[in-house]
């Protein structure tokens, strides 16, 4: 048994210690790891937890180590909490800046100097979008995103004219909850409201059952809520956490009565706002924005008002101004039409006056042509009438003096005959006449020789005895 | 002469002398006769136109004095 | 003077008169009663035209003075 | 004077006596008595005419101390 | 005066007349009567005009002073 | 005055006898009548809005207390 | 009267008056009363936001004996 010289129990831990501090004095790490076991002194401001590494995929731990921070780390810590809303507690993963140092009754210490507020905002905010996503994904019914914008069938619901009957979720007596009620119950306006109380822890990720019961109680409570109004009470701005939940969030999104939340979160919202109806920042706000809702009914009505009082008086403005033009329209027109038949009755007047003494002047005319005709033309009738006798006696004298000469002529004529025929003219010509017996004879067969005759030649008698007779063949005058 | 005889009478005669002296052949024995006769109607013709020419020229003239 | 003979007989009375003196159907014998007859006639015209003629004067006389 | 005559009447005869003076187809003798109408109507026409207008004139007179 | 003559119904013999006499369709006989009506028409229509205008002024005025 | 006449009622009447004077279809007979129906209906209707301005005018001063 | 009225009938009544009487579509004659109405459900409205609901039953019942 090889047995050294035992040593105090104090040397070795100086010289662990002497150990420690030459490797790691002076030296800080940033590691990742989760806590656990953690506890919280507020007065000494002292946090004991143990900085654990679990393997991945399952829960086995790799490494554990005893850690604390007290404090610059502290104050780091309490800064972490209220930046990123996330408490400080069991089971979070963060990224710290430890140093490592030996101490002789306590062990081997890791202490935290410092908390890197952004890996586990970082951290963080992935969960919370794989919520978002999983919302998404799971109720396509009741949550859509538009844009930016999330539409859920909570933020559907059209708000009532007056949000007069509220269901508010809250802790009890929480300052944000008496905040809440003195700024409906101090409302300038004077509006009367009706506020059910459900109250329930609203901190801590497991409470988050809690308001979902109290969601369940309000909905079968069967009371007409205007409302339900989710508020965070004051206190440590930290652990909103439970707002983030899946669970929450998928309820609020269905919920059949408007949601208005005030949880109090200074910085991103939380998915139940952005599943709610009317997200607000603070209790307060919430108050506020109720106020202002009914505030806005009562000057809807009010601008109701004044245009129902400014439409009727404008109205009766215009009936007058009616009246009054119908009264002059009335007045004008009687009147031209009075002063328009006066016109038309002097005219009248003067067309009969100048047309009376028109036709007679014309008759006088038209008689005076007639008159004139009928006394110039007798003078013209004679006249022609002296002509036509003139004449005639002209004819007369002329046709008598051509009767006589043709007259005339025909006895002329006849003498002329006569004259050509008488037998004076014949014996003149160197004819002779022959008697015999006393008588004109053209007969030579009575007349034998010795016969006496009487033969006259001109103005000459000659007597004879005939001595001869003979015949001749008579051919000699023949033409 | 004649009492009774007219113009018209007279000139029918005459033309009917004339107009048998013309177509026929008269005997020498009448031919002197109808002559002598024509002769007379000639000249009675001729007294009457005369006196009625005068008397007729008588009246125009005082027709054309009154007109 | 014939008591009823109006101008407008007499006048063609007397056409009808020339009208058978200018185509020879009046007898010698009664030419100079005819032409008497004219010269009658004409006379009776001109008379009535002359009375015309005075009492129209007479009647435009008046009118003119009452005009 | 006769006692129905109106002015259209007496016009309406007036014209038909000038016309048939004026195409001559008015015998002369009845020339003087047709004339002698024409000139009762013409005088009838002109105191219808005068009377009418005075009546008118007064009438007239009346109506514009009215206007 | 005729008893229920209307205003209407003399204006519209008065134009009656008065195209009447516009177109000389009157006869002269009934001329002088015609213008006669015409005058009494005008004075019917003009008294008549008259008597409702002072009536409409008068209503007129009460209205004015209503207002 | 009418017992059931309306402010509408009395208007529209108004208006058609306003229309009847404007295009001149009113015989002048009855127009003072129509012009004494329209100053009677004006002054009913001024009357009846004036007592509804009333009534609103009161109306309002009550809101007005009360708001 | 009107027990079960809410914010919500009282606004779509006031907005139909309102709208009505904008547009003119109100007789005069009972434009009164439609004002009376709309100034009704103004103050049932603003006593109602002011009041609890027992309150605001009573206070009907008191605006319904007023009227």
């Amino acid at each position: 048994m090889l047995i050294t010289q035992p040593i105090k129990l104090s040397d070795l831990t100086t010289r662990i210690q002497q150990v420690i501090t030459d490797a790691f004095a002076g030296q800080t790490y940033w590691i990742i790891a989760d806590v656990t076991n953690h506890s919280f002194y507020r007065e000494k401001g002292y946090h004991y937890f143990d900085l654990v590494e679990k393997k991945e995929g399952a829960g086995d731990i790799v490494a554990r180590v005893p850690a604390m921070a007290w404090g610059v780390g502290t104050t780091r810590i309490r800064e972490f909490e209220f930046v990123t809303g996330q408490q400080f507690r069991n089971d979070i993963n963060v990224l710290v800046k430890v140093a490592v140092s030996y101490h002789q009754i306590y062990g081997l210490q890791i202490s935290v100097q410092d908390i890197d507020v952004s890996f586990t905002i970082g951290r963080l905010e992935q969960q919370k979008q794989e919520t978002l996503l999983k919302l998404l994904a799971e109720n396509p019914d009741t949550i859509q995103k538009i844009g930016e914008q999330y539409y859920t069938k909570n933020s559907r619901l059209p708000l009532n004219p007056v949000i007069q009957k509220l269901a508010v979720i809250s802790s009890n007596n929480s300052a944000g909850y008496q905040d809440f009620v003195h700024t409906l119950d101090n409302n300038p306006f004077g509006y009367q409201f009706i506020m059910h109380n459900y109250f329930t822890a609203v901190q801590g990720e497991t409470n988050a059952e809690g308001i979902l019961q109290r969601l369940i109680d309000i909905f079968n409570a069967g009371i007409a809520y205007d409302a339900v109004i989710i508020i965070r009470g004051g206190g440590a701005q930290t652990d909103f956490l439970l707002f983030d939940t899946y669970k929450l969030g998928r309820a609020v999104a269905r919920f059949p009565i408007p949601v208005i939340t005030g949880i109090g979160h200074q910085k991103n919202e939380t998915i139940v706002d952005l599943m709610a109806h009317s997200p607000t920042k603070t209790p307060t706000k919430a108050a506020e924005f109720i106020i202002a809702h009914n505030r806005g009914f009562e000057e809807k009505i009010i601008n109701l008002q004044k245009t129902v009082l400014i439409k009727s008086q404008q109205l009766f403005s215009t009936h007058f101004q009616a009246l009054s033009a119908l009264n002059t329209a009335i007045i004008n027109q009687a009147r031209t039409m009075i002063a328009t038949h006066k016109d038309e009755l002097t005219g009248y007047n003067q067309l009969v006056v100048n047309e009376a003494r028109a036709i007679l002047y014309n008759k006088q005319r038209e008689l005076l042509a007639v008159s004139g005709q009928v006394l110039s033309k007798p003078k013209i009738m004679v006249a022609n009438r002296r002509n036509d006798l003139q004449n005639l006696v002209g004819n007369l004298q002329a046709f008598s003096r051509i009767y006589f000469q043709k007259k005339q002529a025909y006895i002329a004529h006849h003498e002329t005959v006569f004259r050509l025929v008488s037998p004076v003219n014949i014996l003149k010509r160197g004819f002779a006449i022959v008697y015999h017996n006393g008588k004109v004879t053209a007969s030579p067969d009575a007349i034998t020789p010795g016969s006496n005759i009487k033969v006259l030649l001109t103005d000459t008698e000659i007597n004879a005895t005939v001595i001869a007779k003979n015949t001749t063949d008579g051919t000699e005058f023949n033409i | 002469m004649e009492q009774n005889l007219t113009y018209e009478a007279a000139y029918t005669e005459l033309k009917t002398i004339a107009a048998e002296i013309e177509n026929e052949s008269v005997p020498v024995d009448i031919l002197a006769e109808k002559v002598k006769r024509a002769s007379f109607l000639i000249e009675f013709c001729q007294k009457k136109l005369r006196a009625t020419e005068a008397e007729v020229t008588n009246i125009i003239k005082q027709m054309e004095q009154n007109t």
